[in-house]
């Protein structure tokens, strides 16, 4: 029940063009970089990256953007990148947007083996179209289905050999979601440890989610927004 | 005297009550943190996974797993707590959060509401605007009350692509307080020194004047 | 923002005959045992009742069915109550059985704004009569509706003033999703310390969800199969 | 000669592989713990809540907040966790468990399975036998080849109400190794000393009978 590979050239290994990959993180906030630097080098091309945001131009999924390596984007949010607007705007790259709690709550469901559900998100808006409506308590609601991904990668704070992970604040946010949605979940973390030494009582996601786990070389955690107050 | 951004979140500071859960949007509802009435506590909600945002951190302290939606670095509150994606949009779908305040690029007097596209424009998506006002019970709006042209942002049908259908509830602009009610955008306060005539010339949609409206109060 | 209340009987405050409950638990773990003694002493009736299980005969839900106090029980197993099957066989009790894990998602589901979802659970049995059908992925699936209550009454290892709540080992079971799904969220535990006390990264229901705690005054924890293996 | 429960729980285990996530239901399918093969690691889901489930605690450390889906008390192995009931049927939906094991009153050769609910009797409920049979790629179901009056438990149709349609994949009895295929039970071997004629007199439902049947290989 080792889960553990030595470095991220294991731990990608089998990712290939055309495949479909969820990536978590908010903005640059949790977001597996060593395994997306290792995408870069691999050179795969037509991914289909479920990811909240897309990066900026020269950090995250901003890289394979640069690398024209990613076919579409299902994202809420992808402001911040120049190279982005570029490749959407000239067709290059397919997007899909969605509701970021509906892009949450897919995740979930595709991991919780729950194909559809009902939400209020977007009833009446052009995310809307093309789906079944249903009136619930008086209230609209629309139909949306499960995503699932043939790799998952998601980044965590500490993980331990049997896949168990801890994410720290709000670095975790998509991560635990995407951790159960894909075929293979792929963890990158700061500090692996033996089983055991975690508490069982506070893992946010439990090893059987997990299928390989590396210790990640080197973390930039890169601030999107450095907003400070002076100190006094 | 028309209002500047922070005196329209003064004013949507006033109707916070005690012990509210709070999710503020991007822009002026931001500056909403500023102005929180003394006697009372509110528990900011960032969608992004955490409750009990505090203020900015101090020069050196900021902390690259600590954000808030608009991707800043921000503090924790003593009882703050992270949480997931799914957990997060859990609160604000199943209308745990008592009141969300967000901007928009147009309300239509039946609280339809649009702030996330401009046809031809770069899209950048709707993050998770659908979701919080397709669920609060509770939406203000706040927003200059014309936009850069001068031309109203307070309309009888929204021209833009919907973020939301019949959601809004309030909108707090710099020139008055309105509530939208079945027969439009209902007056409810005039900022300080603007007439009713003013408010009348910049709302598009219906508006509703009944009796004497009162001039906000702010400190 | 001080959610605590003194005792067990202003935390009950408010509940009336012919509410419908939620009670977390899993057999006698981590069930609100000293909510469900004021239930008693409070004599409500007319009760709908929402737990896994119904306790045993002199201890959990067991002591409201001793009372009649249940009009109907949403579970789903109810074994080890020689009285629960007296009243279910006499018909003075109406029972609602729900596959486990249906009951734990629609109690989620019900406080996270999801109106309905589709699960696989239950096609082709009578716990799908009446229940729309759908194929996903070539399985047939059944459609499940959310569950709330008036009142949610949760039990929680450690607590905080802002109503965050910890659990401990399986204790945990269904009280995070009940606390979600109340109207008025109760929650007794039995360690209750001040804001800030506990690590924000490691909270399994946000106080958000909780509207009202206090520290138990007794909890006697009962286990309901003793098994163990000798010392050598 | 047939073999008792133990016997079908070491046949069953021989099933394991590395690595797997295994839930086991009451009764016979518990004891599939005690027969673990050498050389391979195996991590046991109970519902309520618990991965990396140990065995009984020593007498004077039974912890109340630590038991299984039968209620008794339980360790945790290193590496364990503890999660909520909607996380461990998301595991349990989702397939994130590699083999379920569970006992059975009827299996019918089509793979339908009941197990919960006798008319007329008091019912005491699924508990988290229809998610599992619902959800699970692989179902072994551990039970005696017929019941106490002497009546196959393998029948062309389930004559109880059902915890599950065409869901069985395989079935280990006191007798017997079964697989459902297509054509009804497949006969993959017999248990030591048992003849294909035994087991045809005491199997209703099709039974298909290809070529030599092996015997079981139990240490």
């Amino acid at each position: 029940m080792n889960k553990v590979v030595p470095n991220v050239e294991e731990a990608c290994k089998g990712i290939e063009s055309g495949m479909t990959l969820m990536l978590g993180g908010f903005g640059l906030c949790g977001i597996p970089e060593n395994s997306i630097a290792q995408l870069v080098k691999m050179g795969v091309n037509d991914l289909t990256c479920i990811s909240n945001n897309a990066g900026v131009d020269d950090f995250g999924l901003g890289l394979l953007l640069q690398g024209k390596q990613i076919k579409k984007m299902i994202s809420s949010y992808v402001g911040e990148n120049d190279e982005f607007e570029r490749q959407m705007l000239s067709g290059e790259l397919e997007v899909d947007l969605i509701p970021q709690g509906s892009l949450a709550e897919r995740c979930r469901a595709g991991g919780a083996g729950i194909p559809a559900f009902f939400t209020p998100a977007g009833f009446g808006t052009e995310v809307a179209e093309g789906k079944e409506v249903r009136e619930f308590n008086g209230k609209p609601h629309i139909l949306e289905s499960a995503l699932t991904a043939d790799f998952a990668i998601v980044k965590a704070w500490k993980g331990d050999t049997e896949g168990n992970l801890v994410f720290k604040a709000t670095a975790r946010n998509f991560n635990p979601m995407m951790a159960m949605a894909g075929k293979i979940t792929i963890a990158e973390v700061e500090e692996l440890v033996p089983a055991g030494e975690l508490d069982p009582n506070f893992i946010h996601t439990p090893g059987i989610f997990v299928q390989r786990i590396f210790k990640g070389e080197k973390f930039e955690k890169r601030i999107e927004q450095r907003t400070v107050r002076p100190k006094n | 005297m028309a209002l500047d951004k922070n005196g329209i979140a003064q004013r949507i500071a006033q109707d916070l009550r005690d012990g509210w859960y709070v999710n503020l949007g991007i822009g002026i509802p931001t500056l909403v943190a500023n102005y929180i009435p003394e006697g009372i506590e509110v528990e900011f909600q960032s969608e992004n996974g955490i409750l009990g945002m505090g203020p900015f951190p101090f020069e050196g302290e900021e902390d690259a797993d600590l954000i808030n939606a608009g991707k800043q670095t921000i503090t924790a509150m003593p009882g703050a707590v992270y949480f997931d994606s799914a957990t997060s949009f859990a609160m604000i779908r199943g209308q745990h959060v008592q009141l969300t305040v967000l901007g928009a690029m147009e309300v239509a007097d039946n609280g339809d509401i649009a702030n996330w596209k401009i046809p031809g424009r770069m899209v950048k998506g709707m993050g998770g605007a659908m979701d919080l006002v397709a669920s609060a019970d509770n939406i203000i709006v706040a927003m200059m009350h014309t936009n850069k042209k001068g031309e109203s942002k307070l309309l009888s049908k929204c021209s833009l692509p919907l973020t939301g259908v019949g959601c809004v509830k309030k909108v707090v602009t710099n020139l008055a307080v309105l509530e939208i009610t079945s027969d439009g955008f209902k007056l409810i306060e005039r900022a300080p020194g603007v007439s009713v005539e003013e408010i009348q010339n910049a709302t598009a949609g219906r508006l509703v004047v009944e009796g004497e409206i009162p001039e906000m109060k702010l400190n």
